[in-house]
């Protein structure tokens, strides 16, 4: 054992809160970093100590090992979380930790090197004996040879980041006219997201469930899975709704899911959290996707059905204590789902919306649990992933927890940015959601076909409500000259307006 | 005896609606007209933007509203109110700007103006200058946030100017290209 | 089954608020009823019907049962929920709503007389021979006949509000002469906050605990034990901090106490949600205190440990439905604490502090729900209870759960009033607290124990800090004349300032 | 060359402190003294009167504060400030109404006047007018929030004057009764 004092959080956000917190209740003292463009940031609020980093790029900041690990001397920190995305999956990263002589909280380089590395994984899973998809094992070196294995392996094809994660760097190709372009975007996106540029490819499934299975390994051998979560309701590759457990998934299969990701883990000798991500089609054949050598965005609704806090066990793990319970002793209970809230207009593709959050109304109250990274009066800044805060419900069934998050859901106002709040709306009353009939491509689907329209007399209403309201608002406000020259002569003709008759319809 | 509060006209989702508000005996009370429709409610001001009303006249006579609104657009003058999940975008109405909005939306007839919908870094030029494009041919790629957003011509034409180089950064409603 | 459409819900404050959100989510609809002190308050923002009943005080407005069935009657509601307090004790309410043929969602009128009343439920006590507290088991006609019942079981004894709850109208007594006072204010109080000036008395025990039994019943004979709630953390008879479970209940003994509230709630034909309190002494000997026919304050521990939630179960309950599970379903997971936090000032007694909240920073995150009824820019009133809000952690053990809350509450800020959030930081951290040494006596020890002084150094530093930020804030401010001068002369001499030697100590 | 900022003087948990500040180089930085002692720290106003503030002198530095402010006290100018769990009242140090005070403080000696501690209603006296009292008797019992406070004679004395009425509605600091 080695009990940590102090630990630096490389990262920022929602994460970087999330862990302040677990080292808060842990009695440890926590470090926060942060670029220029979050000095104000919640992450630096929540923190015990905060360091500048460097300019708002986060190639300037949250990549630049180099900074961090200065920081971490300069603040005396003993360990470093860090997080997801950013330098998690950085093998190089986490070997200078240690020649630091600092603990990092994650796996050991080597493994990660093997296991995070989307084709040195694939590679593994062929040693372990793991189906996956057909495709690259290498990293494809030129358009050329995408090209080759592309035509080999037959279209449509999946070009995803080597190094990557979240669904950055990830395009789908459904024929070879279109690859230079997509060979080109991800690799260049690859770079910018993960300081590596390296790309692969393998067979694009049709209509696959994403199924991801949690695994916890200690420093003593032990390894279990803390069951699946689904993921299949995703954007361009990018989870938007994650739940646990899956509707769909057999106790046996479940089994068979978790032994897999456990086998593969010790393969690579493997320890602390980590996500081995699959496929499932609909004959429940399961193919090995990737393997997430940190922990994930969606962690919390593993916490809330299995009652662990998965980054506390991150820390004592890192600590090197054994796991504190054995598979049998995990139980699962309830169902949690996530809604993952982005700063994007949904009126422009969901392209990002960063910008000052003037008005921020949060829901709370009985199975809703939020992991937020902003607050009112906070500006999202530019620079980074658009993901602000993570609404989650736990109720005792499915049906119990979808019903919890629309009621939070008409408790949250969010001003001053766009945010997708409203699609999370739209997801969770539709029909095809609540039977659980969801696959990688459902969103789109969703997205493509018509809106159900507002019942018109429904809308009518909140119409007329806002009309009332904007009025009694403005009744202070600088009217226009119209305006004002109309109100200088209202007094004398207030029985008029009384006197016109009721519309019909309108609520009388 | 009430007195008149407020007589004002709002472009609301698209229609003009015409309120009068007189105040109703009781604080907080208010008894007004909506587009000739007689109507009461309580209001009170919870704090800076933000309102509860309820109704007591009609069909949703005790229906509960709480109404929040964001600042309003310094430039347009255009406020939101939200209403629960509801949103709507509202503007004081005031004839002279609107005939000028129209007068510079027929300037632009033959011309679109390629406009970044969000601030953002170009990351990729898809054409060059003076390049011919099909309608919904790909001309600029913006990064925001980590995410690229290929921004297109809404119709077919020549690509007159291109206003900005690949690493630049702009900002939203900015025009990146012109086409003809 | 009678499908419940809408739902009125006389009550006010969080448990409103806690109400509405059950309804939302069950797709009932919400009627708020407000006094003229509560036009603003969350419970009318967020049920999505509201009408006034009243002028501010109690006795005008939620304590008026015909104004509460004519808001129902207009708005056209087929349920009533009573929350706690208020008239959800009240049989006559109960009986009234029946009458005008609305569901009252709690047990019926004739149950409720009999185990609702303090004094008839004990002799119903005796009846189904359970053990109690001896004491008068009839409601006291005069100080006379208390002295004869307090001078036969002998000193100290209780005096308690035959209708009451909530530690109002409850008055210990150690002595004779002490007995007038206590009688009278007892009836006071009783008058005002349950509208019956009725009292009884029992026995005082020494030291017990106090565990009390959550019970459900349906309408089809079957009554469930939901598991225990220790409160024995109380101020005044009023509990300040609650759990679930009980650290001290061995299973055969929480099987035996809740076979007996399930015993005497049968006997009593009682139906729908209950709570059984009793006293334990340190023997292991429980004694039936009295019961609460209607949804306990600190019903969110219950539903932490067994993911049921409490008042959807409630509403399905009055609807006709059977219990949806068994006793041996009934599965209990992690340890949950709860804090009332009251407006009420510390350094006055803990004298109610109500008024304006000017500033709100609510903590969120793993582990932590509120349930909370008020929002920033709120008056709270003076008129009522003064608990604004009850911050609940859950946890795999007691001791995670207590570093949660610890956690929760250093990121809670309340400006405007005062509060009690300071308390809980020392209950929590006290040894006597942690290793579950408490009894109803524990927090008045506690309290009239001196308070550990903060480590000077500690103290020293943060009052550092406060007298940088003061300036820093202060900078642009209105100062006093003799500070506008200081300023006028600053620009000439900064260099003094940065030249004079560090203090020693001082951070340096 | 850095510009001085404010120097003030403030009177926070009953010690005057003394402190001077200048902007530093960077945005958001600043150097000063605090009772003779130097230092250095970063601070940004996040919202109206909530500022974070992080130390980068001395051991402490590195060390992230949020210092969240009060509204000061029309009447005295008190204000109150939260850092975490740990809250200091602060005046900005003006010697003339600290005289005033303790003048009127001089004024009242010999009479205590009994105050309310809080807005609520009289629902009982324990004393008559006239009547002579032992320190910490009860002489008023105010309810407020269905709770209530006895209020006690802070010594002995007589009664001289009881000012308020059983029923009677009272706000915090009114005076209740006189003992002299």
């Amino acid at each position: 054992m080695h009990s940590i004092r102090k630990i630096l959080i490389a990262n920022r956000g929602e994460i970087a809160v999330r862990i302040v917190r677990a080292c808060r209740e842990l009695g440890i003292a926590s470090v926060a970093v942060y670029s220029d463009a979050d000095r104000s940031a919640l992450h630096v609020l929540h923190a015990d100590e905060a360091y500048r980093l460097g300019p708002a790029p986060a190639t300037d900041s949250y990549l630049r090992s180099d900074l961090i690990l200065a920081a971490a001397r300069q603040s005396g920190a003993d360990a470093i979380h860090p997080g997801y995305g950013f330098l998690s999956e950085n093998a190089a990263f986490a070997a200078a930790c240690k020649d630091a002589g600092l603990i990092f909280i994650g796996p050991g380089a080597e493994s990660m090197a093997l296991l995070g590395s989307k084709t040195r994984a694939r590679q593994a899973a062929d040693k372990a004996g793991m189906p996956r998809t057909p495709g690259s094992t290498q990293t494809l070196e030129s358009l050329e040879q995408a090209n080759e294995v592309a035509t080999q392996i037959g279209y449509p094809v999946m070009l995803k980041a080597a190094a990557g994660g979240g669904g950055k760097g990830m395009y789908a190709v459904y024929s070879a006219d279109e690859l230079q372009t997509a060979f080109d975007n991800a690799r260049s996106e690859a770079e910018r997201a993960f300081g590596s540029s390296e790309v692969y490819l393998e067979k694009l499934l049709l209509r696959p469930r994403h199924i991801e299975i949690q695994i916890a390994a200690d420093e003593h051998g032990h390894c279990i899975s803390l069951g699946e979560r689904e993921c299949s309701v995703q954007r361009r590759h990018q989870k938007i709704i994650e739940e646990c457990p899956s509707a769909i998934l057999s106790e046996a299969l479940r089994k068979r899911m978790g032994e897999a990701a456990c086998r593969l883990a010790m393969t690579g000798g493997y320890t602390n959290l980590g996500t081995v991500e699959f496929l499932l089609d609909s004959e429940e054949n399961f193919y090995f996707l990737e393997m997430n050598t940190r922990l994930q965005v969606e962690h919390p609704v593993t916490e809330l059905v299995t009652g662990i806090d998965l980054v506390q066990l991150q820390i004592r793990i890192a600590e090197g204590y054994p796991l504190p319970f054995t598979q049998d002793e995990v139980q699962r209970r309830g169902h949690a789902i996530e809604c993952r809230i982005y700063a994007e207009d949904p009126d422009n593709s969901f392209f990002p919306s960063p910008g000052k959050i003037t008005r921020l109304l949060q829901p709370s109250g009985p199975g809703i649990r939020e992991d937020c990274g902003v607050y009112e009066g906070w500006t999202v800044p530019n620079d980074y992933d658009p993901m602000i805060s993570k609404l989650i419900a736990y109720a005792p069934t499915r049906l119990d927890a979808i019903h919890k998050l629309l009621r939070a859901l008409d408790e949250y106002t969010i001003h001053g940015i766009r945010t997708n709040l409203e699609l999370f709306k739209r997801i969770l009353a539709d029909e095809d959601f609540r039977i659980a009939a969801i696959d990688t491509g459902y969103l789109e689907r969703l997205l493509a076909s018509p809106a159900r329209k507002m019942l018109a007399e429904e809308s009518a209403t909140f119409a007329d409500i806002a009309a009332l309201a904007a009025a009694f608002m403005e009744r202070d406000g600088s009217p226009t000259p119209a305006v004002r020259a109309a109100r200088a002569s209202s007094s004398a003709q207030p029985a008029k307006w009384k006197d016109q008759a009721r519309r019909e319809g309108l609520r009388s | 005896m009430s007195a008149g509060l407020v007589k004002i006209q709002l472009l609301l989702g698209g229609v003009l609606r015409s309120v009068t508000l007189t105040r109703g005996e009781r604080e907080g009370s208010y008894a007004g007209d909506l587009d000739g429709q007689a109507v009461e409610f309580d209001a009170v001001s919870l704090m800076p933007g933000v309102l509860s009303l309820i109704l007591r006249s009609g069909t949703g006579a005790g229906q509960s509203y709480q109404c929040v609104f964001d600042q309003a657009d310094p430039e347009t003058g255009t406020r939101r109110v939200s209403i629960g999940s509801h949103t709507f975008a509202y503007q004081v109405y005031d004839p002279r700007s609107l005939t000028g909005r129209s007068k510079r939306a027929r300037q632009d007839e033959g011309t679109l103006l390629l406009k970044a919908t969000m601030a953002g870094r170009v990351v990729r030029l898809l054409v060059e200058q003076g390049a011919h494009v099909e309608s919904h041919a790909g001309i600029v790629v913006i990064e925001a946030m980590k995410m690229q957003n290929e921004l297109r011509a809404q119709r077919a034409g020549q690509v007159t100017e291109l206003r900005v180089a690949e690493g630049e950064m702009v900002s939203a409603g900015q025009v990146l290209a012109v086409i003809e």
